[in-house]
C-alpha cells in the first residue's frame, strides 16, 4: 500500500501544485520539494527491509488484459527512487528560484510532479504493462516539459523530437513486453503472472534464450530501452531537448528519465541477459554511444548541449557495462549510475545558474566567474572533481570499478579502451564545463554576474557534497543501495558487497586512470585547435542519425502528401470509379473463385415471355437515356424506364409494386422538371479514353450483376418464409391484401422507418430551399 | 345545391369505384366526399350540374360515332404511304360561356381524331383547333363543322 | 420487461422528432426536447443494457407480436446495447453543446428533430435483428445525416455533401442487392435464422462469401474502410461542429458495427479467405488514414482522416477473430474491437467538439491561424490533450487498452505485420495529435488573426453548453482508462457472444425443443 | 359470344394500339403526331378495357374498367390539349403543308411576343410561308440543351 | 390460361382458344405500339414530340395492363392501369409548364 | 399554367383524385392499395392544382401546412404501435387489435390499428411529397 | 426466361454505373436512379418471380390461390421505392441548390475544398 502512496503522491502534488503556486507564490518550490523530500525519506527507511524479497504490492487493474496495479521496491528500484526523490526534490527548489515569477509556473510544477511520479512508478512497477504505462507518461510530461518554451519554434520541434522518438522506442518496447509475457506464458507461466518481472525473473535465463521469440523479444525492449536513454544512433534527441528549462534537463535529461532506459536493462537482464544476442545487442550501442558522445561534447560551446553529449557519452558507458554483464560491471554500473546522476545534476544546476546569472552559455564567453559567484563555483568545482573521476570523489570510485570490470571481461582491448577514451574526454568536459567558466579572466557578459540566490545554488552544492561524501565512504551506500541493485540485476538471491572503495591499491587500474586523467587534461588544454580539427565531424552529422530523422520527417510528409492527393483527389467520378473498380475486382474474384456458373437450362428454359416485350422496352429506354443529348429528352427516357418497370412488376403479379412505381415514377418525372428548370446547357465534359475506360467499368459491374441474378435465381436452399404470411394473413392480420399486410403489420417497423426517412427527406428539401447563407443573419 | 350535387357524384364514384352500390357504402362515400369538399373547398368554383339523361344518352352515342369515323379516316391516312391531309390551325368563335362548357367542348374535341384544341382567346371567345383534314381547304367549312357538330349538341345537353 | 426496453431507443427519439417538428416554430421547445429526449435515450439504452448484462443472456423482442423469423426482431445482446449507451450519450453531449454551436436558423429548420432521427436510425441498426429492416435503419441515419450535412447551405456544405451522398448510395444500392440475394438464396431476412440456414450449406460457400463480399463492400464503405472512405475526409469537416463531432462519433461506427454483426454471425464459413481478407483492410485502412491525416492542416480534417485509421484498428480485431481457433483469442480480439469503438466515440467527437471551441476562439480550423489557446485557455488545453493522447493510445487512458488488447491479440496470433502497422500507425497519430498541440495550442496567435471571424461564447451558460459535454467526455476517457477493467470486462462479455452464435440465434428463434 | 365478343373487341384495341404507334412515328409534324396517337390509343384502351368488361362479366369489374375508361377519356385530352399549347407557345414548326394558322395571325394583330425568329407575315394561304414564320426548328433545347 | 406468349404461338391451333389468340395479338401490337412510341420518343426532334411519346407509352400500358388481365385471368391488375390512367398524364402537364415558362421567360 | 381549360379540369380533377386517395388508403388492406400509394395520389392531386393555378391556391386550398402532416402522420403511426405496448406487448403489435363492427345493410367492417398506421403513413406521404414539391414550383413561378 | 430479367437488371446497372461516372452532376443523379431500378428488379428476380397470380386472397377465402407471387419481396421494393424517392428528392434539391450556389454541374468544379 505504501507504495501504491509512493506513487500515486506525486500525481496529487501534480494536481494541486498549479493552486500552489497561486497560494504560495515564490515558496512554491520550497513546499512542493516536501513531497520528495517525504517520500525519501520513507524510501529511506525502507532501506533494511527490502533484502532480501523487497517489498510487493499488487492490485488486479485490468487483469484480462493482465494490467495490474504491481509495484516491487528491491535494491535496483530503491536505489533509482532515491535518485528521483533527491533529485527531484532539489530540482523543485531549484526550478522555484530559476522560474520566479513565470506565469506558467504552476503548470510547470505540475508536470515536474507530474514527470517525478511517474518516474517513480516506471522504476517501481513489476508488471510489465504497468511500468510501460508509466514509461509512456515519462515520455508525454518530458515532451510538455521539453516545450514549456512553447512559444519558440525551437522548443516545440525538439519536444516533439524527444517524443517522437522515445514515442517509437516505447511501441518497440510495448510489443517486446507482450513477447516476453508470451514467453513467459509457454514456459509455463501462468496467464495472469506472465508480465510480472518479478515472476518473469525466475525463470530460467537458458530456456528463455532458447525460445523462438526471444531474440525479438529482445531487440524490441532494446529498441525501448535504447530511444529512451538517448544511444547512438537515437541519441540526437537529447541534446535537442536542451531546450527544455535548466531543471528539467538536470532532472529528466541528465539524472532520471533518461536512465530509464538503462534501469530497464538492468532490470530485465536477469530474464535476457548472458546471450551473445545480449552482449552485442547492449554493449555495441554502449560504447558507441560512449565515444560519440564524448567527441561531440568537446565540440560544442553550449553549456547545456555539451552536458548533454556528455550525459549521452555516459549512458553510452552505463549501457556498456550492463552489456558487459559480469558482476564486476554490473557493480560498476551502479555506482556511476549514482555519481553521474550526483555530479551532472550538479552540473546541469550550475549552468543553469551560470546562465540564469550571466543570461549566456557559450563556454567561450564565460570565465572568471569564481569571485562573483563563489558557492556555485565550489558546487560546480566538487561535481567537474568527480566527473573527472579524481579521488576522493564518487565519481572516481564509478571510474575504477569502470575499469577495473572492463579488464576482466569480454574482448578487453574494446571496452577497456572504450573506458579509457571516455575517461579522458570525460576528464576534458569537465574542465570545459566545471572550471572554465570560473577560471580565468572575467569576460564581457550580457548581464552583470552576481551569486544566484541560494534555491540556486543549494542543490548543486548538496549534489556536489553528497558526491565528496560518498566518495569519501562508498561503502555506506555499497552494501545499503547498490549492492542490493547489482544483486537485483544480476538474478542473484544472496547480496554481496561490491567492494567499492576509494583505495585499492597500487595497480593497473590505478595507473590507467591516471593515465586517463593526464590525457584528458591534454585535451582540454588542446580543446580549441581540437574543436577546430574535429569540425568536419560536425558537417558530417549532418548526414547522421539526426539528419535521418529529419529526412525521415521530410519523406513522411510527402508520401503522406503524395498519397492523398492520390487517393483523396477531390474528383468525385474517381472516387466512385475505385469503389466500383474494387466492387467488381472483389464480388466478381470471389464468385469467379468458388462459384460454379448456373447450368443453360436453369437460366433459359426456352419459352419467352411477356416480360420480354417488357423487357426490351426497358433496355432501349436505358439506352435512350444514357445516349441523349440533351437533360430534358433523358429525363422523358427515363421515365420510359420506370413504365418498364412498373410493367414487368404488373406481369408477375405484383399490382401494387406496380402502382406505386407508376406513381413514384409520374412525381420523379415532375421532380425532374421542376428542378432542372433553371439550368443551362452544359457541354460534354469527358475525354474518349475517360469514356471508355467508364463504359469498361460499367459493363463489367452489369455482367456481374447479371451473373449474380443468374446464380441467385438457381440457387433455391430454403423455402421462402412468406408461406407464413399466406397462411396468417387473413385470420390473424385481418386483411386479404398480403403486401400490404406485411407492410403494416408483418414488417410495420420497416415502413415506421421508411415513412421517417421520408419525413426527413422532406425536412432536407424544406431547409435547402429556404435556408440560405445569403438570408441569414449572422449569429 | 352546387356542392350539394357534387357530393352526391363524389358518393356515387365511391360506389363506383368500391364496386358496392349497398346504401351504407354510398353513405360512406357521401361522407367521405363531405370531407373531401370541406378541404378542397375553395378549389371548386362554380360548376353546373345537370342531369339530362336521355340528352347525355344520345350525345354519347353520337359522339362515340363521331370518334370512330374520324379513327378510321386518319387510320386509312396513317397506314398509306401517301398522306392525305390538308391541316391548319382554325380559329372557332365560342357561343359556349362559362368554363364548363368551354372545358367540355375543347376536350371533347381534341378526344376526336382529327381535331386538337390548342388554344383560348384570351377574351375565351375564340378556341383555335388544330385539324387534320380542312377538306378542300374551305376553312368556314371546318369551322362550321365544328359548331354545328359538336359545340351545339354539348351546349344542348349542358343548358 | 424486454418487450418494452428494446423498442424504447427507437421510440424516444422517433417522439421527440415528431412532437418538434409539430411546433416548428418553438424553438424553445424544441431545445429543451432535444435535452430530455437524448437524456431519455441515454436512460433508456442504460437500463436496456443493465437488464441485459444482468439477465446473462441475449434479450430479443418480436415486434408486432409475429414470432421470428417472420416478423422484425430486435435483438439486445451486451454489444448492441453497449453502442446504444454509447449513442445516448453522444447524442446528449452534442445535444447540450448544440445549444450554443448551431445557430438560430438551423435551429428553426429541423436541426433538432434531424438530430433525434439520427439517433433513431443509429440505434435501429444497433438493435434489429434482420437484414432488411438493418437497410431501412441506414438509410434513416443516411438520410439524417444528408440533411445534418446540408443544412444551411453554405457552398463547402453544398459540394461536401453532394460527394457524401453520392458515395453513400452506392453503399446503399450495394447493400439492397446483397439483401435482395440473400433472401433470394436463403428464403429469409432474420440475421438468426440466416446465421442458422447459412452455416448448414457448406456446399456452396462460395455464392455465401460472394454475399459477403457485397456486404464487406456495402459495409465497408458505410465504415469507411479503404479504398472506399473517400465520402468521409470530403465532408467531414463543412457542416456545423456539433455534426461533425456525431458524424465523427457514430456514423462510420455504425458501418463496423455491421460488419462485426454479420461477420460474426452470418459469415463465418471461410474466415481464412474473408477474415484474412478484413485484416488486410484494416492494415491499409489504418496505414492510408493516418497518412492522410498527416497531409493535412486543418484541425477537422486531420481528426476527419484519424477516423478513418481508427476505422483500421478496429477492423483489426475483427479479421483476428477469424484467423483463429482459439476461442479465448477470438474473444480478446473481438472485444479488442469493441472496446475501441467505445472508446473512439467518446474520444472522436470530443476532439471534434473541442476543434469547435478552437475556431470560435481563433476563428479558423486552418492550423496556421490558430494559436496561443495553451496560455490562455487552460481548460481547453487539457480537454484538448486528454482525448488526443487518449486517441494516440497513450497510457493509462482508454485509447491505450484498446490498442494493447489489440496488439496482444496480434501478437499471440503471430500475426505480426498487422500489429507492427497499428504500432508505427500508432507513433504517427501521436505525431499528428502534437502537430494539432503544437500549432493551435503551443504556438502563439499569429497578429494576422481578424477578430471578427472570432466567435468566443458570450454567456457563462454559453460557455457552459460548449465546455461541460467536452469536459464530460473527457473524464469518460479517463475513468474508462483506469477502470478499464469495467467496460473491457464488458467487452469480453460481449465478444464471448458474438464469438457463439449459437446463443444469438437461441435467443432469437427460441430453443430447438 | 362473350369470348368472341371479347376476342374482337381486344384485337381491335390492339390494332388501335398499333395504329396510335405507326401514328405517332409517320406523322410529319407534333401536331398530327399527336392527333394519330393519343386519340388512336385512347380508342383502343377503351376497346380493350371493354373487352375486359365482357370477359369477366362481373358487374365489379365492369366498373372498374368504366371507371378507368373514364379517366382515360378524362386525363388524354387534357394533357394532348397542354402540350400542344406549350408546343405552338415555343414554336414547334408545323408541317410544310399546314393550309393555315390562325392562332398564328391572331398573334401577330394583337401583337404579344411572338415567337422568335417569326417574321411579320400573315400568309393566310400560303402554308410554307406559315412554316417558315413559325419557324426556328426547335429541338427539345427549346428548353434545356 | 397460360401467359406465355410464345408458348401460345408454338401451341397447336387446334388447343389454342380464341380469346389466346386475340390476346397474343393484342399484346404483341401493344408492344410494337410502345417501341415505336419509344422511336418517336428517341427521334424528337422537339421536346413535345418526345413528351407525347412518353404519354403514349403510359397510354399503352393500360392498354397493355388490359389484355394482360385477360390472358392471365388476374382483374385485380387492373387496379395499377387505374393508377396510370389517373396520374400519367400529369408528367405530361409538369413538361407543358415546363416548356411554357421557358417560352416565357426567352 | 393560364390554360382556362386546364384549370377547369383541374377543379374537377382534385376531388376526383382526392377521392381516389382515400379510396385507395382503405382498400389496401384488402385489395391493391394502401397509405403509399393513396398518398401519393393525394400528392398529385395538390401537385396538378400547384401546377395548374399557382402554388398559393394549392395551399390555400390544402389549409394545412404540410410539414404538419408529415408530424401527425408520424404521430399515429407510432401510436397505433404504442397502443399494443401500453398493453403489454410487443411495439406494434396490431394482432390482437381489431374489432369486427357488424353494420345492418353493409357487412362487416375490421377496424384495427394498422389502419391507423396505414392512414399515418398515408398522411405523411402526401405532406412530404407536398413539401418538396410546393417549394420547388414556387420557385420556379 | 431468367436470362431475360438478369440481362435487364445488367443493363440498368451498366448504364447506370457509366452515368454514374460522369462529371456532370445531372448524369450522376440519373445513374443512381437506374441503379435503384435495377437494385429493385433484382429483388424482385431474386424472389423467383414466376406467375401473374397476386399475393391476394380471395373474398371469403383464408388463403391466396395457388401459384400466387412470393409477398415479401413485393412489399421489400415498396419499401425501397419510397424510399429512394423520397433519397432522389432531397438530392434532385441539393443538387439544384449546389448549381444555383456554386454554379456548376461540374463535379469537377467540386474539388475546391479538398485539395
Ligand atoms: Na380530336
Ligand atoms: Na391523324
Amino acid at each position: 500500500m505504501g507504495l501504491i502512496a509512493v506513487v500515486l503522491a506525486g500525481f496529487v502534488a501534480a494536481a494541486v501544485a498549479p493552486w500552489l503556486v497561486r497560494i504560495a507564490r515564490g515558496a512554491a518550490g520550497w513546499v512542493l520539494a516536501a513531497v520528495p523530500l517525504g517520500l525519501l525519506a520513507y524510501l529511506a527507511g525502507q532501506l533494511g527491509s527490502i533484502a532480501p524479497h523487497g517489498l510487493s504490492v499488487s492490485y488486479p487493474w485490468v487483469p484480462s488484459l493482465g494490467v495490474r496495479f504491481s509495484f516491487h521496491l528491491d535494491g535496483l528500484s530503491l536505489t533509482m527512487a532515491v535518485l528521483i526523490t533527491g533529485v527531484g526534490a532539489l530540482v523543485l527548489i531549484y526550478a522555484g528560484g530559476y522560474l520566479a515569477g513565470h506565469r506558467q509556473l504552476g503548470r510547470f510544477f505540475a508536470f515536474l510532479m507530474a514527470f517525478m511520479a511517474s518516474m517513480l512508478g516506471l522504476v517501481l512497477a513489476d508488471n510489465a504493462l504497468t511500468m510501460f504505462v508509466f514509461w509512456e507518461l515519462t515520455s508525454i510530461t518530458s515532451y510538455l516539459l521539453i516545450g514549456f518554451d512553447h512559444e519558440r519554434p525551437e522548443a516545440r520541434s525538439a519536444a516533439l523530437q524527444a517524443l517522437l522518438v522515445t514515442g517509437a522506442g516505447g511501441l518497440a518496447l510495448l510489443a517486446g513486453l507482450l513477447l516476453l509475457g508470451q514467453i513467459g506464458q509457454d514456459l509455463g507461466l501462468p496467464a495472469a503472472a506472465s508480465l510480472e518481472i518479478s515472476t518473469l525473473r525466475t525463470l530460467g535465463k537458458e530456456s528463455v534464450a532458447g525460445h523462438a521469440l526471444y531474440l525479438p523479444a529482445l531487440l524490441l525492449i532494446l529498441g525501448g530501452a535504447l530511444t529512451k536513454s538517448a544511444q547512438f544512433p537515437f541519441h540526437f534527441w537529447l541534446p535537442s531537448a536542451m531546450e527544455a528549462p535548466t531543471p528539467v534537463s538536470a532532472y529528466l535529461h541528465s539524472a532520471t528519465m533518461v536512465k530509464a532506459g538503462v534501469y530497464l536493462l538492468a532490470r530485465l537482464s536477469p530474464v535476457l541477459a548472458g546471450t551473445e544476442a545480449w552482449t552485442w545487442g547492449v554493449m555495441a550501442p554502449g560504447l558507441a554511444t560512449l565515444l560519440i558522445g564524448g567527441f561531440l561534447a568537446i565540440q560544442e560551446t553550449d553549456l547545456k548541449r555539451i552536458l548533454a553529449y556528455s550525459t549521452v557519452s555516459a549512458l553510452g558507458m552505463l549501457t556498456m557495462l550492463l552489456g558487459l554483464g559480469s558482476p564486476a560491471a554490473v557493480a560498476a554500473a551502479m555506482a556511476f549510475l549514482l555519481g553521474h546522476a550526483l555530479y551532472k545534476g550538479a552540473l546541469f544546476l550550475v549552468a543553469g545558474a551560470i546562465d540564469h546569472e550571466t543570461g549566456t552559455r557559450n563556454v567561450d564567453q564565460l570565465g572568471g566567474l569564481r569571485k562573483a559567484m563563489p558557492w556555485t563555483a565550489t558546487a560546480a568545482a566538487l561535481a567537474a572533481c568527480s566527473m573527472a573521476g579524481l579521488p576522493p570523489l564518487f565519481g572516481f570510485v564509478g571510474k575504477e570499478a569502470a575499469v577495473e570490470a572492463s579488464l576482466h571481461h569480454g574482448p578487453p582491448w574494446l571496452a577497456t579502451g572504450a573506458v579509457m577514451l571516455g575517461g579522458l574526454l570525460f576528464v576534458a568536459i569537465a574542465g570545459i564545463v566545471g572550471a572554465r567558466p570560473f577560471v580565468g579572466q572575467r569576460t564581457e557578459l550580457p548581464k552583470h554576474a552576481h551569486e544566484a540566490p541560494i534555491s540556486l545554488w543549494l542543490g548543486s552544492m548538496i549534489l556536489a557534497v553528497v558526491g565528496l561524501v560518498l566518495g569519501l565512504a562508498p561503502g555506506s551506500v555499497d552494501s545499503s543501495l547498490l549492492a542490493p541493485a547489482a544483486a537485483n540485476v544480476l538474478g542473484r538471491k544472496e547480496v554481496a558487497s561490491l567492494g567499492l572503495a576509494l583505495w585499492h591499491g597500487w595497480n593497473l587500474t590505478l595507473a590507467l586512470s591516471a593515465l586517463t586523467v593526464l590525457a584528458g587534461v591534454s585535451v582540454y588544454v588542446a580543446r580549441l585547435p581540437l574543436r577546430w580539427l574535429l569540425g568536419w565531424g560536425k558537417s558530417l552529422s549532418r548526414w547522421g542519425p539526426a539528419g535521418w530523422y529529419e529526412l525521415g520527417l521530410k519523406g513522411l510528409n510527402v508520401v503522406a502528401a503524395v498519397q492523398t492527393r492520390l487517393l483523396q483527389s477531390g474528383y468525385l467520378r474517381l472516387y466512385l470509379l475505385t469503389i466500383l473498380v474494387t466492387t467488381v475486382g472483389l464480388v466478381g474474384y470471389t464468385l469467379l473463385r468458388r462459384v460454379e456458373l448456373p447450368r443453360r437450362e436453369d437460366w433459359f428454359d426456352g419459352a419467352l415471355h411477356e416480360a420480354s416485350l417488357v423487357s426490351g422496352l426497358i433496355a432501349l429506354a436505358v439506352l435512350a437515356t444514357i445516349l441523349a443529348r440533351s437533360r430534358m429528352r433523358a429525363i422523358v427516357a427515363l421515365g420510359v424506364v420506370g413504365y418498364g418497370v412498373a410493367l414487368l412488376f404488373v406481369l408477375f403479379g405484383a399490382p401494387d409494386l406496380a402502382m406505386t412505381q407508376f406513381l413514384v415514377e409520374t412525381l420523379t418525372v415532375i421532380l425532374f422538371v421542376l428542378v432542372f428548370y433553371y439550368l443551362s446547357p452544359s457541354e460534354p465534359f469527358s475525354r474518349p479514353t475517360a469514356r471508355l475506360r467508364d463504359a469498361t467499368v460499367a459493363i463489367a459491374v452489369g455482367a456481374l450483376m447479371t451473373v449474380l441474378v443468374l446464380v441467385t435465381a438457381s440457387a433455391d436452399w430454403y423455402p421462402s418464409v412468406s408461406g407464413y404470411y399466406a397462411e396468417r394473413s387473413v385470420p390473424d392480420a385481418h386483411g386479404r391484401n398480403i403486401v400490404n399486410v406485411i407492410l403494416v403489420d408483418f414488417r410495420g417497423l420497416d415502413t415506421l422507418g421508411e415513412i421517417t426517412v421520408l419525413a426527413v427527406a422532406a425536412i432536407g428539401v424544406y431547409a435547402l430551399l429556404h435556408l440560405r447563407p445569403e438570408r441569414r443573419q449572422p449569429r | 345545391m352546387k356542392l350539394f350535387l357534387w357530393n352526391l357524384l363524389l358518393a356515387l364514384t365511391w360506389g363506383v369505384a368500391t364496386g358496392e352500390f349497398t346504401p351504407t357504402n354510398l353513405v360512406l362515400g357521401f361522407g367521405l366526399g363531405y370531407l373531401i369538399l370541406f378541404f378542397a373547398g375553395r378549389a371548386i368554383g362554380p360548376s353546373p350540374y345537370f342531369s339530362k339523361v336521355p340528352q347525355v344518352a344520345l350525345f354519347a352515342l353520337f359522339y362515340l360515332w363521331q370518334l370512330i369515323r374520324a379513327n378510321l379516316r386518319v387510320a386509312y391516312d396513317v397506314m398509306t404511304p401517301t398522306h392525305y391531309m390538308r391541316p391548319g390551325v382554325v380559329a372557332v368563335p365560342l357561343d359556349a360561356k362559362t368554363d364548363a362548357e368551354i372545358t367540355t367542348l375543347a376536350n371533347l374535341i381534341t378526344l376526336t381524331p382529327g381535331s386538337l384544341s390548342v388554344d383560348l382567346s384570351p377574351d375565351r371567345r375564340v378556341l383555335y383547333v388544330h385539324m387534320m383534314y380542312i377538306d378542300d381547304g374551305d376553312v368556314e367549312a371546318a369551322r362550321r363543322g365544328i359548331k354545328e357538330d359538336i359545340e351545339r349538341r354539348v351546349l344542348e345537353v349542358m343548358r | 420487461m424486454k418487450d418494452l426496453l428494446l423498442p424504447l431507443p427507437l421510440l424516444v427519439p422517433l417522439m421527440a422528432a415528431a412532437v418538434s417538428l409539430l411546433v416548428p416554430r418553438r424553438v424553445r421547445v424544441q431545445r429543451l426536447l432535444a435535452i430530455i429526449g437524448t437524456l431519455a435515450l441515454l436512460g433508456a439504452g442504460a437500463a436496456l443494457l443493465i437488464f441485459v448484462a444482468s439477465s446473462e443472456r441475449i434479450q430479443a423482442t418480436q415486434i408486432g407480436a409475429w414470432p421470428a423469423p417472420y416478423g422484425i426482431t430486435l435483438v439486445a445482446d451486451l454489444f448492441s446495447a453497449t453502442m446504444v449507451v454509447v449513442a445516448g450519450l453522444m447524442g446528449l453531449a452534442v445535444a447540450v453543446y448544440s445549444l450554443t454551436d448551431i445557430d438560430p436558423p438551423r435551429e428553426a429548420f429541423g436541426y433538432y428533430p434531424l438530430l433525434h432521427i439520427l439517433l433513431m436510425g443509429v440505434c435501429g441498426a444497433f438493435l434489429t435483428g434482420d437484414l432488411f429492416n438493418l437497410y431501412v435503419w441506414f438509410e434513416v441515419m443516411l438520410m439524417a445525416s444528408f440533411v445534418l450535412l446540408a443544412l444551411g447551405g453554405e457552398k463547402a456544405q453544398l459540394r461536401g455533401a453532394i460527394k457524401y451522398v453520392a458515395l453513400n448510395l452506392v453503399a446503399s444500392a450495394v447493400f439492397l442487392a446483397a439483401v435482395g440475394i440473400v433472401y433470394g438464396v436463403a428464403g429469409t431476412l432474420n440475421m438468426a435464422d440466416l446465421a442458422d440456414k447459412l452455416r448448414g450449406q457448406s456446399a456452396e460457400a462460395g455464392l455465401v462469401t460472394t454475399l459477403a463480399m457485397l456486404f464487406l463492400i456495402a459495409f465497408g464503405i458505410k465504415a469507411a474502410a479503404f479504398p472506399l472512405f473517400f465520402w468521409l475526409p470530403a465532408s467531414y469537416h463543412t457542416p456545423p461542429v456539433a455534426v461533425s463531432a456525431i458524424f465523427a462519433g457514430l456514423l462510420s461506427k455504425v458501418g463496423v458495427y455491421a460488419l462485426i454483426r454479420v461477420f460474426t454471425l452470418l459469415f463465418t464459413q471461410e474466415t481464412a479467405y474473408t477474415h484474412a481478407l478484413i485484416l488486410i483492410v484494416a492494415g491499409l485502412t489504418m496505414v492510408t488514414g493516418v497518412l492522410g491525416a498527416a497531409a493535412q492542416h486543418e484541425f477537422r480534417r486531420i481528426l476527419s482522416f484519424h477516423i478513418i485509421s481508427q476505422i483500421g484498428y478496429m477492423l483489426m480485431g475483427l479479421g483476428l477473430f477469424g484467423l483463429t481457433s482459439d476461442p479465448a483469442l477470438k474473444s480478446l480480439a473481438l472485444a479488442g474491437s469493441v472496446f475501441y469503438i467505445v472508446h473512439h466515440i467518446v474520444v472522436k467527437t470530443n476532439l471534434f467538439l473541442v476543434s469547435g471551441v478552437a475556431q470560435r476562439l481563433c476563428g479558423s480550423f486552418e492550423l496556421a491561424r490558430l494559436g496561443g489557446l495553451y496560455s490562455d485557455h487552460r481548460l481547453l488545453a487539457v480537454l484538448f490533450l486528454v482525448p488526443a493522447l487518449s486517441l494516440a493510445g497513450m497510457p493509462p487512458l482508454s485509447g491505450f487498452f484498446a490498442k494493447l488488447a489489440l496488439v496482444k491479440a496480434g501478437l499471440e496470433m503471430q500475426q505480426y505485420a498487422i500489429v507492427a502497422t497499428a504500432l508505427v500507425v500508432g507513433l504517427l497519430t501521436l505525431f499528428s495529435m502534437t502537430k494539432i498541440w503544437a500549432e493551435a495550442f503551443w504556438k502563439p496567435l499569429s497578429s494576422g488573426t481578424q477578430a471578427t471571424e472570432m466567435q468566443p461564447p458570450q454567456t457563462a451558460s454559453a460557455r457552459t453548453a460548449l465546455l461541460a459535454p467536452i469536459a464530460a467526455l473527457a473524464l469518460c476517457t479517463v475513468v474508462i482508462g483506469l477502470a478499464a477493467e469495467g467496460v473491457f470486462g464488458l467487452a469480453l462479455r460481449a465478444a464471448d457472444q458474438l464469438a457463439n452464435p449459437e446463443t444469438y440465434i437461441r435467443a432469437v428463434l427460441g430453443d430447438p425443443s | 359470344m362473350t369470348e368472341v365478343l371479347s376476342s374482337l373487341l381486344l384485337v381491335i384495341g390492339g390494332a388501335f394500339m398499333l395504329l396510335a404507334g405507326v401514328g405517332i412515328v409517320r406523322m410529319p409534324d407534333l401536331f398530327m403526331r399527336m392527333q394519330a396517337a393519343t386519340k388512336a390509343a385512347t380508342l383502343g384502351v377503351g376497346c380493350m378495357l371493354f373487352a375486359v368488361a365482357v370477359h369477366f362479366g362481373e358487374l365489379a369489374i365492369t366498373a372498374r374498367c368504366m371507371l378507368v375508361t373514364a379517366f382515360v377519356f378524362l386525363t388524354a385530352p387534357l394533357a394532348a390539349h397542354v402540350i400542344a399549347r406549350a408546343a405552338y407557345s415555343i414554336g414547334v414548326p408545323l408541317w410544310k403543308g399546314t393550309f393555315c394558322d390562325e392562332l398564328h395571325d391572331q398573334k401577330d394583330q394583337q401583337g404579344p411576343p411572338s415567337p422568335e425568329g417569326s417574321a411579320a407575315m400573315s400568309g393566310q394561304t400560303d402554308s410554307k410561308e406559315t412554316a417558315a414564320a413559325r419557324g426556328t426548328p426547335s429541338d427539345d433545347n427549346a428548353g434545356a440543351a | 390460361m397460360t401467359p406465355w406468349v410464345m408458348m401460345r404461338s408454338a401451341m397447336p391451333l387446334s388447343t389454342m382458344t380464341l380469346t389466346d389468340a386475340a390476346v397474343t395479338l393484342a399484346l404483341i401490337m401493344t408492344s410494337v405500339a410502345m417501341f415505336l412510341a419509344l422511336v418517336r420518343l428517341v427521334l424528337g426532334p422537339s421536346l413535345p414530340d418526345r413528351v407525347v411519346a412518353l404519354d403514349l407509352i403510359g397510354t399503352l400500358s393500360v392498354g397493355f395492363i388490359a389484355a394482360y388481365d385477360i390472358a392471365t385471368d388476374q382483374p385485380i391488375l387492373l387496379d395499377a392501369a387505374t393508377v396510370v390512367a389517373l396520374v400519367a398524364f400529369l408528367a405530361t402537364v409538369a413538361f407543358a409548364h415546363y416548356l411554357e415558362r421557358r417560352a416565357r421567360d426567352d | 399554367m393560364s390554360s382556362l381549360i386546364l384549370r377547369t379540369a383541374t377543379r374537377f380533377m382534385l376531388p376526383l383524385l382526392l377521392l381516389f386517395s382515400v379510396f385507395l388508403l382503405f382498400r389496401g388492406h384488402n385489395e391493391p392499395g394502401g397509405g403509399f400509394a393513396g398518398g401519393l395520389v393525394a400528392a398529385s392531386a395538390f401537385a396538378l392544382y400547384a401546377l395548374a393555378f399557382g402554388v398559393p391556391s394549392a395551399r390555400q386550398s390544402l389549409r394545412v401546412d404540410p410539414r404538419s402532416l408529415i408530424g401527425t402522420g408520424l404521430l399515429a403511426a407510432v401510436g397505433s404501435g404504442l397502443l399494443s405496448l401500453v398493453l403489454g406487448k410487443p411495439f406494434l403489435a396490431h394482432r390482437d387489435l381489431w374489432t369486427i363492427v357488424t353494420l345492418p345493410g353493409f357487412g362487416t367492417l375490421h377496424l384495427g390499428t394498422p389502419l391507423v398506421f396505414d392512414a399515418g403513413v398515408y398522411l405523411v406521404v402526401l405532406g412530404v411529397t407536398l413539401t418538396i414539391i410546393l417549394p420547388l414550383a414556387e420557385e420556379q413561378q | 426466361m431468367t436470362i431475360v430479367l438478369a440481362v435487364t437488371i445488367g443493363c440498368l446497372y451498366a448504364a447506370g454505373t457509366y452515368m454514374m461516372l460522369r462529371r456532370s452532376l445531372f448524369k450522376l443523379i440519373l445513374g443512381l436512379v437506374l441503379i435503384a431500378h435495377g437494385a429493385n428488379l433484382l429483388i424482385f428476380v431474386a424472389g423467383k418471380p414466376s406467375g401473374a397470380q397476386p399475393p391476394i386472397v380471395a373474398p371469403g377465402a383464408s388463403q391466396p390461390p395457388a401459384g400466387f407471387a412470393d409477398p415479401l419481396p413485393q412489399a421489400l421494393i415498396l419499401t425501397a421505392i419510397v424510399i429512394s424517392f423520397g433519397v432522389l428528392a432531397f438530392a434532385l434539391v441539393l443538387f439544384h441548390r449546389t448549381y444555383q450556389t456554386v454554379g456548376t454541374d461540374d463535379s469537377d468544379d467540386l474539388r475546391v475544398d479538398e485539395v
